[in-house]
């Protein structure tokens, strides 16, 4: 059984990555699970420079999903070259860095430092976070943001770049599009929904940031949507995510489009998740006789159906 | 290194309307925990409650030689996960992550005192059964809303503990917060009597604990509660201020940096 | 405890409606929930022709919220006039008819027929169904699609018009205001997110239609945080909705900005939630000494937070 | 008119490992259910799972003096609902709204054939004890996977009903499908004899029954189970194409103008 899947020139073992934000560095989580058993790790999203994020509150539970407004609080990419890589290295992880610029320059400048790092599997560029003011979703929501920011980081990596997509759009394809065109070897999608929730007894919003992201179980169904409509319209590799909380939700992701997902939220709900992901997609592919699980990349039917019955 | 159980409910006992202490059968976690540490909570199935809960580890269950069996937490019903906890049934299954966190210092300076505001109440009973069997010398400054809030004073009471006691409507021991007995103790005390005072409760109790404490220069850890996504830094959701190294605050997650910290190290806000 | 509000012309005695296309022509519920005791009812989504709507199945549950993908099946304007008009008047029934159009003159023709029927209170222009290809979103996606309709319908009525607008796009504020600037007494949010489930034991879409629409408890916080971008663009009242479920939902809506607020996916899981809801508005107002229920309308205090402390 | 009650459970019976019986204190609902109807459930607080499902009424629960006190539903472990009612505890609340839709006609010309596939036996037992007591003469067709999925047959033995059995396995019964004796049965009775058949399983086997029913110039009842929504006639999920007076298919609301029809009304697909 082949689990492995591509990304550019990067190989995955499995397409499981943990999402950027939900899994601190990756290292917090080297002592509870096998970081090398992962397609890979996406790190918290890293500035130049330290940051140190919004005021807390910042998560709050809706139905079936959280709000966050943390603002990429982080160490900033040096620190992080200097601090974290080693372990991550040792440990035999496959890096995704997840990049935030305020300005087109940071995040060249961002890539060109990270291009040289021994280690770095690939660069996520967060172009959508929707709890910070400067950059990041400004370039997400604008078409010729969203090129000129790949198409500027392009020019500096030969590491695989994926733009991640936030679904704050529209059109989210038109950005896939947008991405592909400016050279991108891949996109992941979503990031998070902006969103809000007051406390009614204080008439107070719940976030100290007034607005913070949807992640979980709850926005499942229109980021599976998303990638559907972006497998339409793009060539390149889909990272898929979005309220992943098990093997079927992964494989509802492949079918849609995506090659690899990443999961955020279940993570937080259940850190030992990996295990039971690959053993479910596993299972799933032994029960269906998939041999390699690029099979099933888009394999959506949306033909008509059968009819039959049984006595059940 | 944490583990995750589908403990069974060994037990389920209220305390009044709002409080009630759950034995889990957790072993693995039991015999790791120490005090000061939490678990992370998830009742229920499906995704609505999504997000698990933190619990201070209460009691440590042993078997009749001794071995870990179990722990307990003490519940306040506040909210949709807490007032599952409350109705839970012996046999449901609740899963359990742990242990996580920074533990309490147990090796305190000859005397402990340990300053517990309403459920904060619950690191103290691992920590005085630990102290306890260390011969330390111990007190607990104690403050609920009322007198049918303030629970398991025999536990502590035969394990020593020293109790002072404050409630608001001033039903049992001072009116008041327990702040003010713990500013005359340290008023009363020889500036260079050893004592090291613990501190679990609301913030503004622990920010004022805290000023006591370093008033009278002595050293202080707090329990902080932030809220928290994950209990392993995974989310930065649970982030508090501390001073760094340049002096600065810094936001530091409180679920691997703490829930312990050296209450001068907080930049009380 | 005062708890009417006031849309355009329309005064209803308390801020409840029950959505469209989930309260089917409000006759349906007529014996089990006393009509005239709803702010308003909003009916099912009419054209002028009758439909038939999409081959089952048409929803599927999603975690907090479902997709559905009906197609718009009904009756058509005339029957309804005809055939569930006579005992929406007789339940005393302050009702929102909603429309919809495949053209922009089919909206104009059925505001035109819809005027001169005595008993209707109001139009809810949907220009935000996701489910059907012709129309209808269409308009709701583009901004002079949006004003075009609502000038249009404006021209031949004096009935309260309430354009229903669709979450799927980048800016729902832009939206509100061109339909402020063409006329429109109150617009209402959210219609469904667009969205897909899929079965990954047949690899097939949960649904017919492949795509739905998302609604429910799992769309909420970002129907709230809509209404509140809304609330800060235009002046007209806004009608909030998506996931309310009980009271404190209601009250959220309320905060953020909405005048009154729809209920659509809570009444099939309770169909006798309005007298819940009204109680807990009322309890609410008892509790926090709100005299009237417009001194809540935008009432969120983005300020600074307090700190105090008890034993608690 | 429906009601809605948070019926605390009496008994949970297992049938098997997927089929219980759930006894549910719904006087109310009780009171009003006919043959045929239908409640919708909801199983556990919270949005996850987040709609009701609907249930046929299976028996109604009496007291000594014969006032209705509840009423059972045959439950089938399919999904996430179904499994948490396969595992309520008594006293657990279930809220239960009902009851629903169109009942199937009590009132047979001589003689009712009842033909139930699987969990499809669900409306049969109100329906067979409806009609003793009006003296019907009863054939139950009963079909299932296996001999261990049959249930209920001393109930209809002793209510006077003749039994008529096959399985997919041939393990009770004839092998195969409840239509082959159906379509036998048709074939040895004169074309004059008063026969209404009524059919709830899965749609491929009511289709074939309105099909087996038509050819021999029956009347036929059929229970259809389309997703519903809301029960109520609100959402418009639960739509099955009849024939209208235009002799055009035109979809119809089961939950509301069924879940009983006509077999020959349906336009099967
Ligand atoms: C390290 C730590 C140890 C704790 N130990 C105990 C204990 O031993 N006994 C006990 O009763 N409580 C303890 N708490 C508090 C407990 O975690 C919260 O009361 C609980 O999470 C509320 O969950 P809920 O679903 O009932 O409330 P919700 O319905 O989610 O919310 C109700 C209220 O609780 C607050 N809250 C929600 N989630 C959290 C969270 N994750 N952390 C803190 N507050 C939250 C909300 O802001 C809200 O005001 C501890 C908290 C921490 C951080
Ligand atoms: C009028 C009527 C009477 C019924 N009577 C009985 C009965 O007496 N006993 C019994 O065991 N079952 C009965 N059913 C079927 C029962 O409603 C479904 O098995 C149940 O809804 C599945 O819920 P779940 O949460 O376990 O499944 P899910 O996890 O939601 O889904 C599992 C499977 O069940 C199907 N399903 C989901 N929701 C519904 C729904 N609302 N209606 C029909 N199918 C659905 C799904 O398509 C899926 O294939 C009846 C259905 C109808 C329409
Ligand atoms: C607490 C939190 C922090 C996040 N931080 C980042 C981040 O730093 N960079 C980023 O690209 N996405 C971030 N995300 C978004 C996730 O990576 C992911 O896109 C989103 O949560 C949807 O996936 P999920 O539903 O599996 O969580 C964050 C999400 C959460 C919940
Ligand atoms: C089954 C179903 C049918 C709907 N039909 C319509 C419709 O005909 N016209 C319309 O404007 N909105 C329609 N909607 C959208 C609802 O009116 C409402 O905008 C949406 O469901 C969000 O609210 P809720 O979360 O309270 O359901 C429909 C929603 C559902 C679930
Ligand atoms: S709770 Fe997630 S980082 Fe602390
Ligand atoms: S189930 Fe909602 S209309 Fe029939």
């Amino acid at each position: 059984m082949d689990l492995s899947v591509q990304i550019g020139s990067l190989r995955l073992t499995n397409p499981l990555i943990a999402a950027s934000g939900c899994f601190g560095y990756g290292v917090e989580y080297a002592d509870s699970v096998d970081l090398s058993s992962l397609g890979g790790v996406a790190v918290k999203g890293l500035f130049l420079n330290p940051r140190e994020g919004h005021p807390p509150p910042r998560i709050v539970e809706t139905p079936a999903g959280m709000l966050n407004a943390i603002g990429l609080q982080g160490i900033g990419v040096h620190r992080f070259i200097r601090e974290k890589m080693p372990e991550l290295r040792a440990r035999r992880a496959t890096v995704v860095v997840n990049i935030c610029g305020s300005t087109l320059d940071e995040y060249v400048e961002l890539a060109r430092i990270l291009s040289d790092v021994e280690g770095v599997g690939a660069l996520e560029l967060n172009i959508s976070c929707p709890n910070i003011k400067e950059g990041g979703i400004t370039f997400g929501c604008s078409l010729t943001g969203t090129y000129d920011v790949v198409n500027g980081v392009r020019k500096v990596t030969r590491l695989p770049i994926i733009p991640k997509l936030t679904p704050n759009v529209t059109d989210v394809a038109s950005f896939a599009r947008a991405s592909e065109d400016a050279g991108a070897d891949a996109v992941s999608l979503v990031n998070t929904f902006l969103a809000m929730a007051i406390d009614v007894e204080t008439r107070r919003p719940k976030l100290s940031n007034i607005v913070g992201g949807l992640s979980g179980p709850a926005i499942r169904p229109i980021a599976v949507r998303m990638v559907y409509e972006c497998r339409q319209m793009v060539k390149i590799p889909i990272v898929g995510m979005g309220g992943i909380a098990d093997a079927r939700d992964v494989l509802e992701f492949m079918l849609a489009g995506a090659t690899a997902v990443q999961v955020g939220t279940a993570n937080f709900v259940d850190p030992f998740i990996w295990t039971k992901l690959l053993a479910g997609l596993e299972d799933y592919m032994a029960r269906h006789q998939v041999a390699r699980i690029t099979d099933l990349i888009g394999a959506l039917d949306t033909g008509a159906r059968e009819k039959e019955w049984t006595s059940s | 290194m944490p583990i995750d159980v589908e403990a069974p409910v060994i037990d389920n006992r209220r305390l009044s309307g709002e409080y009630n202490v759950l034995a889990l059968a957790a072993p693995g976690i039991a015999a790791q925990a120490r005090p000061g540490q939490f678990v992370m909570v998830k009742v229920g199935h499906g995704h609505d409650p999504l997000l698990r809960r933190p619990f201070s580890v209460f009691e440590i269950l042993r078997d009749a030689s001794g071995t870990p069996t179990g722990l307990t937490i003490l519940n306040k019903q506040v909210g949709v996960s807490t007032s599952r906890l409350f109705d839970a049934a012996p046999g449901q299954r609740i899963s359990c992550l742990g242990p996580l966190g920074k533990p309490f210092t147990v090796d305190p300076p000859g005397e402990a005192w340990m300053v517990a505001g309403g459920v904060g109440l619950a690191p103290f009973a691992l920590l005085a059964e630990v102290l306890h069997a260390r011969g330390t010398a111990m007190t607990l400054f104690y403050g609920a809303r009322k007198a049918g809030e303030l629970f398991y004073l025999d536990f502590f009471a035969q394990l020593g503990v020293r109790l002072i006691l404050t409630t608001e409507d001033g039903s049992r021991g001072e009116r008041g917060r327990v702040t003010g007995p713990l500013e005359r103790e340290f008023a009363a005390r020889p500036a260079s009597a050893p004592v090291l005072t613990y501190a679990c409760g609301p913030e503004g109790m622990l920010a004022a604990v805290a000023r006591v404490a370093a008033r009278a220069d002595r050293p202080c850890e707090v329990s902080v509660e932030r809220v928290m996504g994950c209990g392993m830094g995974g989310c930065y959701s649970c982030v508090i201020p501390v001073r760094g190294d340049d002096g600065q605050p810094h936001n530091v997650r409180s679920c691997i940096a703490g829930p312990v910290f050296a209450g001068d190290a907080i930049v009380w806000e």
